[in-house]
């Protein structure tokens, strides 16, 4: 944000037209409040306001313990739940240098990837919603209750299941979960070309997506921009292909790049991302091997005195935790490099100069999730 | 990709009198808070290291002293690093800015003054990010509230 | 006379793309199918949770109306929102010994965030999840629940 | 024209004779004109409430939902118990607003579209008023209801609302060029603008079947643009609900914002009528060529069930787009109009005076 602007939002001298969307507004998908300011229908620059749910997460965390932090990352990203939990129970193992069991590894990456359909789908039919296509909302959400469903009967809950634990997961998943996964996974193969010719092809989809919101690859890595988002401009940001956790280094799988950084680039990599995660659950869901569904854990975890850092990569982008212990049973500082942070705020930058039609696409195109940001 | 070692030799010609403590996870480098933007600098400058991606920025308070942690990667090497500078004036901590170098810094930078009440030079928008104007910093160890945090 | 046909090409182009996302639309609309909007009053009697489902925490008792709960407080402990209060009390057992039992297993289901750490710890595994969900009440003092039935006893191992 | 056809003038007819029979002649016309106004009010209420009803349904089933289902059998009562609610909302004034432009805008709306209906025919010799120029007319009458909707927009005082409004206003005048045109069309074939003489020249057969190509790209056009004219999905820029929370009727509430509903869909149902009887035949039959059996069994269908039938079969296809596409942008929805829609029909304009010149068409 340049000079002059900031002087102009605060000492008010402007005669520009300027509307706030949010903090509750159709389409912020949050509590968001974007200071718009336009000429006509174009966006001059924008200014996000956030903080409208912050909890203090990283305060809380510094007065639970491992087990109880782990609930409260559910709260962040709550559509990419599997990889907040995942990512702190990954950090206390390597911290205690924990060797989670083969079974463990398997199952937590099959759940990776349904959670990141899931998010995937979700963010589907909302963009399409931003963009006034009603229906597509309700066939993503018919094919993500599929997802839930398996996901109530393994871990009791659809959204915020705190089902990895250091060391393992909680339970084992239930008997029936193969057989439904592979159920979903045959499901959902019939319903993604459906997506494409309901939205992908449609003429007035592409004339809203082509060309807009551009965001070179430089801009995607100075601000940070990773996920879907980042790999949308050609910045190869995948943490599951740079750093291999989990099964995903048993796995055979491609990092979706497109050059194209606009709307429809971010657009089609999620898009291909719903087909590779497909791929990578059918790959594994057969092979889960027997075993142990949790390491043999302390009751009472405590970290050696040190700092630790883990990148995960969640649907949206790449998590980061960074943990400062001081040998004590909850972590001294515990800070999360949450992916919607950084995607926020490349929006003043590709929104300005576009209509304020595109600017809802563009945000919808970032995929945001507010908890995610404020924490 | 360069190892530590590599790392910190070429770091250590550009500031003389870098820490690199023994036995991290990552390559740590603690540097004095004067020559904490000039190393960024030429750790993003340089087509050897071209540290060109701030994972992350944040500060920790060990009560005697702020702690402003960068986590730095490379693109093209991928390898990383962690960049730390104390600042020991607990009543008006300052430090520069790096929101020139990475413009995502503006925002985690943003947020530190906002939980720690760090201040950052040459900063284009030192406000606050998430809370009131006379909240306090939170992050800090001393922040009591009596009113909204509960202690067990 | 190139942009002529280009204009043509891009009008046939773009028209047929439409009638392709026409086309999904009318499928469903001539045979919708699945549905899979559950009617929720009407099918309350068939309704049935999965079995795991974490609906609220609840302390099994067996027909004899007993407990397998000792008061050991580590639920309480791990929990992280301070959801759980024990009350205990000490009463003499058959031996003459002062013996731990609960009064009362105070569970604020308004403060219980479903984290499954009060279940997973419990040494004698005396809590267990409930499938009830229908939790919507007038006064938020009715979701403190106390878990242990009126008159309940500590279950005694046969040794 | 075959003759087993009811005409309503008879039943009007009798109904004029038997009340000039009891009273003066000038209170015989202001008896029948209250007995019509009640007549199509009665009409406007439930019509709309069941174009509510059938749109929720409809988009509802093209979704895979069940849609309203809990008030009366299979919902059928919900869109009056949503009326219910919003006669006993608040009318919540606005304190910076126009008092009298906000007060009056929905009211415009809602005569507007009113005014449309009086010159629409239902059926054979069921119609208020037979204009010369009935085709003109509805279409200068629909159109003056963006002026409603400016006023709207200026006197909220709202932002969103004004953008929506201008929005509407920037839409309304360049779609009513296409729509305007493409209506043209069969006015140039029927050589007539009165809606019954277009009307009886489909007896033997609608236009869309006899105007060549050239009449079926005036019903496409038609059908673009006056789903655009009525300010519906995919061309909602003035309510675009992702963008602007609800438009020009953001700051509406009760019963002001019912008229603003109610108005939304009555238009739709007086371009699919307009479409209806100028492409499709109006109340006409379907007849074909000389098979006398089967134009026989044709008429025995009454003429009231073909207009509605006609007119919910365009009614659907609006639905059915609207529940398919996503919005476009306002640049977008310029360019259509300016650089498509409008040269085609321009062209189509002269081709079909070339037709009927020629004498080529049936």
């Amino acid at each position: 944000m340049s000079e002059e602007i900031i002087k102009d939002v605060i000492v008010g001298e402007h005669e520009d037209y300027i509307i706030n969307m949010g903090p509750q507004h159709p389409s912020t998908h949050g509590v968001l409040r974007l200071e718009v300011c336009l000429k006509g229908e174009t966006v001059k620059y924008l200014v996000p306001h956030v903080g409208y749910i912050h909890r203090g997460i990283e305060k809380m965390c510094e007065a639970n313990t491992y087990q109880q932090i782990i609930h409260l990352t559910d709260r962040m990203d709550y559509l990419s739940a599997h990889m907040n939990n995942e990512a702190v129970c990954m950090i206390v193992e390597d911290a205690m240098q924990v060797e989670v069991p083969e079974r463990v590894k398997y199952i937590r990456t099959i759940l990776d990837e349904l959670n990141r359909i899931a998010s995937h789908q979700l963010w589907w039919c909302a963009f399409g919603m931003d963009l006034g296509a009603l229906t597509s909302f309700f066939y993503g959400l018919r094919d993500r209750e599929h997802i839930l469903d398996i996901f109530e009967e393994s871990f009791g809950s659809r959204l915020l299941h705190s089902f990895v634990c250091p060391g393992g997961l909680m339970h084992d998943v239930h008997p029936n979960f193969q057989k439904r996964t592979k159920e979903f996974v045959k499901y959902f193969k019939t319903k993604l070309p459906e997506y494409d010719q309901l939205l992908t092809g449609n003429i007035i989809f592409q004339n809203r997506a082509i060309g807009i919101g551009h965001m070179s690859r430089e801009t995607a890595i100075g601000f940070g921009v990773t996920g879907p988002s980042g790999r949308g401009s050609n910045f190869s940001c995948d943490v599951r292909k740079i750093a291999p956790y989990g099964a995903y280094d048993k796995v055979q799988f491609n990092e979706i790049l497109e050059p194209g950084c606009d709307v429809f680039a971010r657009y089609k990599v999620r898009m291909a991302e719903m087909w590779e995660s497909l791929s990578i659950i059918e790959q594994l869901i057969d092979n889960i091997p027997e075993g142990d569904y949790t390491a043999k854990m302390k009751p009472i975890i405590k970290l050696p005195a040190g700092e630790y850092f883990r990148r995960v990569e969640t649907a949206r982008g790449e998590l980061a935790v960074y943990v400062v212990s001081d040998g004590n049973k909850s972590p001294y500082r515990m800070k999360f490099r949450t992916p919607n942070f950084s995607n926020l705020f490349v929006m003043n930058e590709i929104a300005s100069g576009y209509k304020i039609a595109d600017l809802i696409a563009i945000s919808g195109s970032l995929d945001l999730v507010i908890p995610d940001i404020d924490r | 990709m360069l190892n530590k070692e590599e790392l910190s030799e070429i770091i250590r010609k550009y500031v003389p009198e870098a820490v690199f403590p023994e036995g991290t996870q990552l390559l740590e480098v603690i540097v004095p808070s004067e020559q904490y933007l000039s190393l960024a600098e030429k750790l993003k400058s340089d087509p050897a290291l071209a540290f060109d991606y701030l994972i992350t920025q944040t500060a920790v308070d060990f009560t005697t002293k702020f702690t402003v942690v960068c986590h730095l990667d490379s693109v093209k090497f991928r390898h990383m690093l962690v960049l730390k500078s104390e600042l020991t004036d607990r009543d008006n901590p300052a430090i520069d800015s790096l929101s020139g170098l990475y413009p995502t810094a503006e925002f985690f930078e943003r947020e530190i003054f906002d939980l720690f009440g760090i201040r950052f030079n040459n900063h284009p928008n030192m406000k606050r990010l998430f809370l009131e104007d006379d909240y306090g910093y939170p992050l800090r160890k001393d922040f009591r509230d009596e009113i909204n945090i509960i202690e067990r | 006379m190139n942009s002529i046909a280009q204009y043509f090409s891009d009008l046939f182009k773009g028209l047929s793309s439409l009638w392709a996302g026409m086309r999904i639309t009318g499928k469903y609309f001539f045979s919708p199918g699945a549905i899979v909007t559950q009617q929720y009053p009407e099918n309350r009697k068939t309704l049935k949770m999965e079995e795991r489902f974490k609906g609220e925490v609840i302390m099994p008792h067996d027909e004899n109306n007993q407990h397998a709960c000792t008061g050991c407080g580590i639920c309480e402990m791990n929990c992280p929102n301070g959801s759980i209060e024990i009350l205990t009390d000490r009463v003499a057992n058959a031996e003459g010994k002062l013996e731990r039992v609960i009064d009362k297993h105070i569970y604020h289901l308004s403060m219980c965030t479903f984290c499954e750490l009060c279940i997973k710890t419990c040494p004698s595994d005396a809590l267990a999840w409930g499938q009830e969900f229908e939790h919507a009440v007038f006064d938020r003092s009715k979701l403190t629940k106390v878990l242990n039935q009126p008159g309940s006893k500590l279950r005694k191992e046969a040794k | 024209m075959s003759s087993n056809i009811y005409d309503f003038s008879t039943l009007t007819g009798s109904i004029h004779s038997w009340l000039s029979g009891m009273m003066s002649s000038g209170l015989v016309i202001f008896t029948e004109m209250v007995l019509v106004g009640l007549v199509f009010l009665l009409m406007y209420a439930l019509l709309g409430l069941f174009l509510v009803y059938l749109e929720r349904k409809v988009c509802a089933i093209m979704q895979n939902r069940v849609g309203p289902n809990r008030v009366g059998k299979w919902g059928l009562l919900q869109t009056i118990a949503d009326l219910i609610k919003l006669l006993l909302k608040e009318l919540i004034p606005i304190r910076k607003s126009d008092p009298l432009l906000f007060n009056l805008a929905p009211f415009i709306v809602i005569i507007c579209s009113f005014l449309a209906m009086a010159a629409l025919p239902y059926a054979k010799g069921l119609q208020a008023i037979d204009f010369n120029i009935g085709v003109f007319y509805v279409m200068a009458v629909s159109s003056l209801s963006v002026v409603g909707i400016l006023l709207a927009g200026w006197s909220s005082n709202s932002k969103y609302s004004l953008i929506g409004a201008m929005r509407s206003g920037a839409q309304i005048v360049s779609y009513e060029l296409s729509v305007g045109l493409s209506l043209l069309a069969i006015v140039v074939f029927s050589g007539s603008m009165q809606l019954s003489e277009i009307i009886g020249s489909q007896a033997n057969g609608w236009w869309i079947f006899k105007g060549h190509i050239p009449a079926i790209i005036s019903f496409v056009i038609f059908l673009i643009a006056s789903t655009a004219e009525i300010n519906r999905g995919p061309f909602d820029l003035a309510e675009a609900e992702s963008e602007l929370t609800a438009g020009f009727h953001t700051e509406y509430s009760g019963i002001k914002f019912a008229f603003f509903f109610l108005a939304e869909y009555m238009n739709m149902f007086i371009v699919a009528a307009l479409g209806a009887t100028v492409f499709l035949g109006g109340w006409m039959p379907f007849h074909v060529g000389n098979w006398e059996g089967f134009n026989q069994i044709m008429d025995y269908i009454p003429s009231v069930v073909w207009f509605f039938s006609k007119t919910f079969f365009i009614i659907l296809i609006i639905m059915w787009f609207k529940w398919t596409f996503p919005r476009l942008r306002i640049d977008q929805l310029l360019t259509l109009e300016w650089k498509y829609l409008l040269p085609i029909s321009l062209f189509n304009i002269v081709l079909i005076a070339f037709i009927v010149l020629m004498g080529w068409h049936f």
